[in-house]
């Protein structure tokens, strides 16, 4: 048995264990109270209260979706942990919440979540399977079913939070069509700019997937969240220390990036 | 015991494989890369099983609705939609072994349905992309005013008609493009990566329980 | 006059097209039925092409003689078990082995894709890149862009004094750059209808569609009208 | 109801029912279609001419593979472009194989021999110059022994025995070291034909490429992608070099009217911003 690591990857081997190290310890020492990160606001989080309470008022119902992504996908998990909370959220104030995917890896995971949210709030019956809506596994039928449903169903809320391709602006525009308030989040760099353009709030890239902790709030997530800080740091700075190199013409540590 | 089986074997589960598929991607080793490769394909059979829970449940809630009103017509016609071709082409698939992507009665629902309705709803984005351009791009703050300046000179730039009412469209659009797109989209690439490390050691350590429903 | 295969075809395809683009006006019966024809007619298919993608890889190893990729049959059906009320949660078994395969497949290539490969991009665009400025111009503005943005997305810490303003040229690069992206999008978006519409227009019977289409929209807005001024 | 002042005009140019707008982009897209304006495109791009000048000095008789990517969505900027090169091919006496890698495309491949020779496997040169091999599934493995061994389809798409076709008459080595180039029409990936046919063989590529490829197709121009056609408005020039104006070219028509359509509506919403602001306050 020969073990060698794959050429170009010894760089990606340090950050991946340098990463765990950090994650770890800031996890341990946030626990322990020796820091105490304060997270900043995000104004999209704070406005779901808003999204839901006007829900409420209309007496329509709020739409959920975290688009066409797999259960595996980074933005899909950060996309039910916050549908978790949106879900008591409904289940307390008895909105209906609607919640629609199109890959069928979601289906068990997301009903599971949404009834469990419902017994939480103390309101299983309230429970109804037929708001849980698989559109179809195809990205434009998916996109179809989103747009009708959400204009027929008059939605008050429109939260397209998760992995969203080309659909993004036709979800966004059948909400901007039926009065909602939209709060979107993705970290595709392509949509981005269709969500700002006519979402009320829009979480960008990393914001979407720090939600979930945001949200908790507990200590070991708040810490793994300062773990993300500090990797940003290094990613900082090893930026800046190869422009200082390369602005003087050296090229050793642009190289030693890709060893 | 029940906790066990439960919550805690998928979640190890989950922990050794990431792990391991981290391993394969990092280091050349024969038998860890082919069997890397294997996983990953019988990842893709396992996976394709979750469509029966969503046809079901899809067929249930469709079936009940044509239930209580025989008259919705949509319900039929998705109804139809759905299970003719799919037993057709399993049938045609299991008994006679024509792929779908070859059997031509699938092709034609392909090209009468799908296809259509995929270039439509793709191409729907036109009007989208105009109203939603006719109401983002209002110089209400400084932000608004830069998406608007931004997005403009891009959108005059790449149009043959842009280069006939000023020539310096074009220029300006390629710098946009390969100035501040360019630094746009890769702090987008690296704050997704970081977000998404903190993610997995949340799943990995067992903070972060969504994938696995809350249940008990 | 014979009616063949292909004119039923694009007859069906014509009317889907037509019926879905009535969405624009308003939802609608005609929009619904071809929406749900065109949920049920995608899922089939989509399912038909990945059992077709699945059985490829099983039958794969099955014709070598590797009995045990049979095994994936059972572990796939214990998703089954979410119909039931006792064994529901074995539902998580195979989505823990999805799960579990994609994170570990993702998380270290990434690190290299978009991360190291993102900085070393960044350190060489300093000086290569020149557009509309004087040389290092251009490259500065990247890797200013790059950090301050970078910098933006900072939770834990509140921006006060020059941090703010950091954070704030950051803010505006990334809305820069998102504005660019929109307005290079329409191109793309445009050609697409293009495409659309000259398969409305040239193809048979495609036309004759749209002639009934039209009318039928033209009546329907007059109807509106009608009941919107009583 | 709360009783409403009835709007100026400044206030619903701010706030026009937006299906106004859908119905001017309609209106703008289709007209030119039906009827050509002509409006003039600009200058011709680099990576539309690098490709223009790659082919035109290939000598008569070099083989070029055309490899049909393209979904039916991404066909509308595909397709012209395909049409356009195969125009040019046929112009300079080039040999051309055709094949599709993804079962969508297979009926583009047919289109294309249509609307340029006005036959497809009854016109004369076809088994002499045009060869069209039909789907080729498994992209990077398909072309792989494609490129290793060019008989290893056996069959055309229409069952004739390749063997017996007088293009495979007398090639050096039958493999893709015979290729003068090969062309990438689609929107997914160049990146596995680059791999599998210019880093191994040292052909070259090319594209007709769906505009949203374009970015991950400059990290190769122009070394190991010698050209390509981005987007529509890359192939309408193609058509203009060709002298064949043709879809591409009536498409760009349509696509200033409807830019043009979405600016004056930004600068109309705002006007009606600014004013009503003005007089608001």
């Amino acid at each position: 048995m020969s073990l060698s690591i794959r050429p170009t990857y010894v760089g990606s081997a340090v950050i991946f264990m340098v990463s765990i190290v950090i994650m770890f310890l800031s996890i341990y020492l946030t626990k322990k109270g020796t820091v105490k990160p304060k997270i900043r606001k995000l104004p999209g989080m704070d406005a779901l209260d808003e999204a839901i309470g006007r829900a409420t008022e209309m007496g329509r119902p709020v739409h959920y979706t975290v688009g066409l992504g797999g259960v595996g996908d980074s933005q899909v998990i950060a996309g039910l942990s916050i549908c978790q909370y949106v879900a008591k959220k409904c289940a307390e104030y008895g909105v209906r919440f609607l919640f629609t995917f199109a890959d069928p890896s979601v289906e068990p995971v997301a009903r599971d979540l949404i009834k469990s949210s419902y017994t939480m709030a103390g309101k299983p019956d309230e429970y109804k399977p037929e708001n849980v809506i698989w559109l179809s596994n195809r990205q434009f039928a998916y996109a179809t079913g989103a747009m009708g449903l959400i204009l027929r169903e008059k939605v008050a809320a429109n939260l397209l939070l998760g992995y969203f391709a080309a659909e993004s602006l036709i979800l966004a525009e059948a909400g901007f069509r039926a009065g909602a308030i939209q709060i979107a989040g993705t970290t595709n760099s392509y949509q981005i700019p269709f969500f700002i353009a006519t979402c009320d709030y829009t979480l960008i890239s990393e914001e979407l997937i720090t939600a979930g902790a945001y949200v908790a709030g507990t200590p070991e997530q708040v810490g793994t969240i300062f773990g993300q800080d500090i990797m940003r740091l290094i990613g900082l700075i090893l930026t800046i220390i190869g422009l200082l190199f390369w602005a003087a013409g050296n090229r050793w540590f642009y190289d030693v990036l890709n060893i | 015991m029940s906790i066990v089986i439960r919550r805690y074997i998928p979640w190890i589960l989950a922990v050794i494989l990431t792990f391991f598929m981290a391993l394969d991607t990092l280091v050349l080793e024969k038998n860890i890369n082919a069997y890397a490769e294997a996983i990953r394909k019988a990842q893709a059979i396992i996976g394709t099983h979750a469509v029966i829970i969503s046809i079901t449940l899809f067929t249930r809630i469709h079936g009940r609705r044509v239930i209580k009103d025989p008259k919705r017509i949509e319900s039929w016609i998705l109804l139809i939609c759905l299970w003719i071709p799919l037993i057709w082409g399993l049938g045609r698939y299991a008994f006679y072994g024509v792929k779908p992507t070859v059997e031509p009665s699938i092709q034609q629902v392909f090209s009468a349905i799908v296809s259509p309705g995929d270039s439509t709803i793709y191409s729907i984005l036109v009007f989208f992309i105009a109203s939603a351009a006719y109401r983002a791009f209002r110089a209400r703050s400084m932000e608004a005013a830069i998406l608007l300046i931004a997005g403009s000179i891009c959108m005059l730039g790449n149009a043959p008609v842009g280069e006939l009412i000023w020539s310096g469209f074009v220029p300006l659009k390629d710098w946009i493009n390969n100035v501040w797109v360019r630094a746009e989209a890769r702090v987008i690439i690296i704050s997704g990566l970081l977000a998404t490390l903190a993610l997995y050691v949340r799943i990995l350590l067992g903070y972060e329980r969504g994938w696995m429903g809350r249940g008990e | 006059m014979s009616v063949d295969l292909t004119t039923i075809v694009n007859l069906t395809a014509a009317g889907i097209t037509l019926m879905l683009l009535s969405y624009l006006y308003k939802e609608n019966r005609f929009f619904r039925i071809a929406e749900h024809a065109y949920m049920g007619a995608a899922a089939a298919y989509t399912t038909l092409i990945s059992i077709d993608t699945a059985w490829t890889y099983l039958y794969d190893y099955v014709s070598k003689g590797h009995w045990w990729w049979w095994l994936t049959i059972p572990i796939g059906l214990l998703y089954i078990f979410f119909f039931t009320r006792k064994y529901f949660y074995l539902y998580r078994y195979p989505t823990a082995i999805v799960m579990g395969i994609g994170m570990g497949t993702i998380v270290s290539r990434y690190i290299k894709t978009q991360f190291l490969e993102q900085i070393r991009a960044t350190i060489y665009e300093s000086t290569t890149t020149q557009y509309l400025l004087p040389k290092p111009l251009d490259g500065i503005l990247i890797s200013i862009g790059v950090l301050t943005a970078l910098f933006y997305f900072y939770f834990t810490m509140e921006f006060k004094g020059p941090l703010n303003t950091i954070a704030k040229i950051g803010r505006y690069t990334l809305i820069a750059g998102f504005g660019g992206s929109f307005g290079l999008t329409v191109m793309a978006r445009i050609s697409l209808f293009i495409g659309r519409v000259r398969f409305l227009y040239f193809t048979h019977p495609g036309p004759y569609i749209c002639v009934v289409a039209a009318i039928m929209l033209i009546a329907s807005i007059t109807l509106d009208y009608m009941k919107k001024s009583k | 109801m709360e009783s409403k002042k009835p709007m100026t005009i400044w206030e619903k140019l701010e706030n026009m029912d937006v299906r106004y707008i859908y119905l001017l982009m309609w209106v703008a897209i289709s007209l030119p279609i039906l009827r050509p304006i002509g409006i003039p495109l600009g200058r011709y791009s680099i990576e539309t001419l690098g490709l223009y000048n790659f082919i035109d000095k290939l000598p008569p008789g070099s083989i070029v593979v055309f490899i049909d990517d393209q979904s039916p969505a991404a066909a509308a900027e595909c397709h012209p472009a395909e049409i356009a090169i195969f125009q040019h091919c046929v112009n300079k006496g080039l040999k051309v194989l055709f094949y599709a890698s993804r079962a969508e495309a297979v009926p583009f491949i047919e289109s294309t021999l249509q609307k340029v020779l006005g036959a497809s496997k009854d016109h004369p040169d076809y088994g002499k110059k045009y060869v069209n091999l039909g789907f080729i599934p498994q992209y990077e493995v398909g072309l792989a022994a494609l490129a290793a061994n060019m008989f290893y389809t056996v069959k055309d798409a229409y069952g004739n025995d390749i063997k017996t076709l007088p293009f495979f008459q007398n090639l050096p080595t039958g493999t893709a070291k015979d290729w003068a180039i090969v062309i990438y029409y689609g929107a997914s990936s160049v990146d596995w034909v680059v791999r599998q046919i210019t880093d191994v063989y040292g052909t070259k590529t090319g594209g007709g490429v769906a505009a949203v490829l374009s970015s991950r197709i400059y990290p190769y121009f122009p070394d190991k992608v010698v050209g390509f056609t981005n987007g529509l408005k890359g192939a309408a020039e193609y058509e203009i070099l060709v002298k064949r104006p043709g879809d591409a070219a009536a498409g760009m028509d349509a696509q200033s009217l409807g830019h043009l359509v979405i600016v004056i509506f930004i600068i109309l919403g705002n006007l009606g911003y600014f004013i009503s602001k003005r007089r608001r306050m």
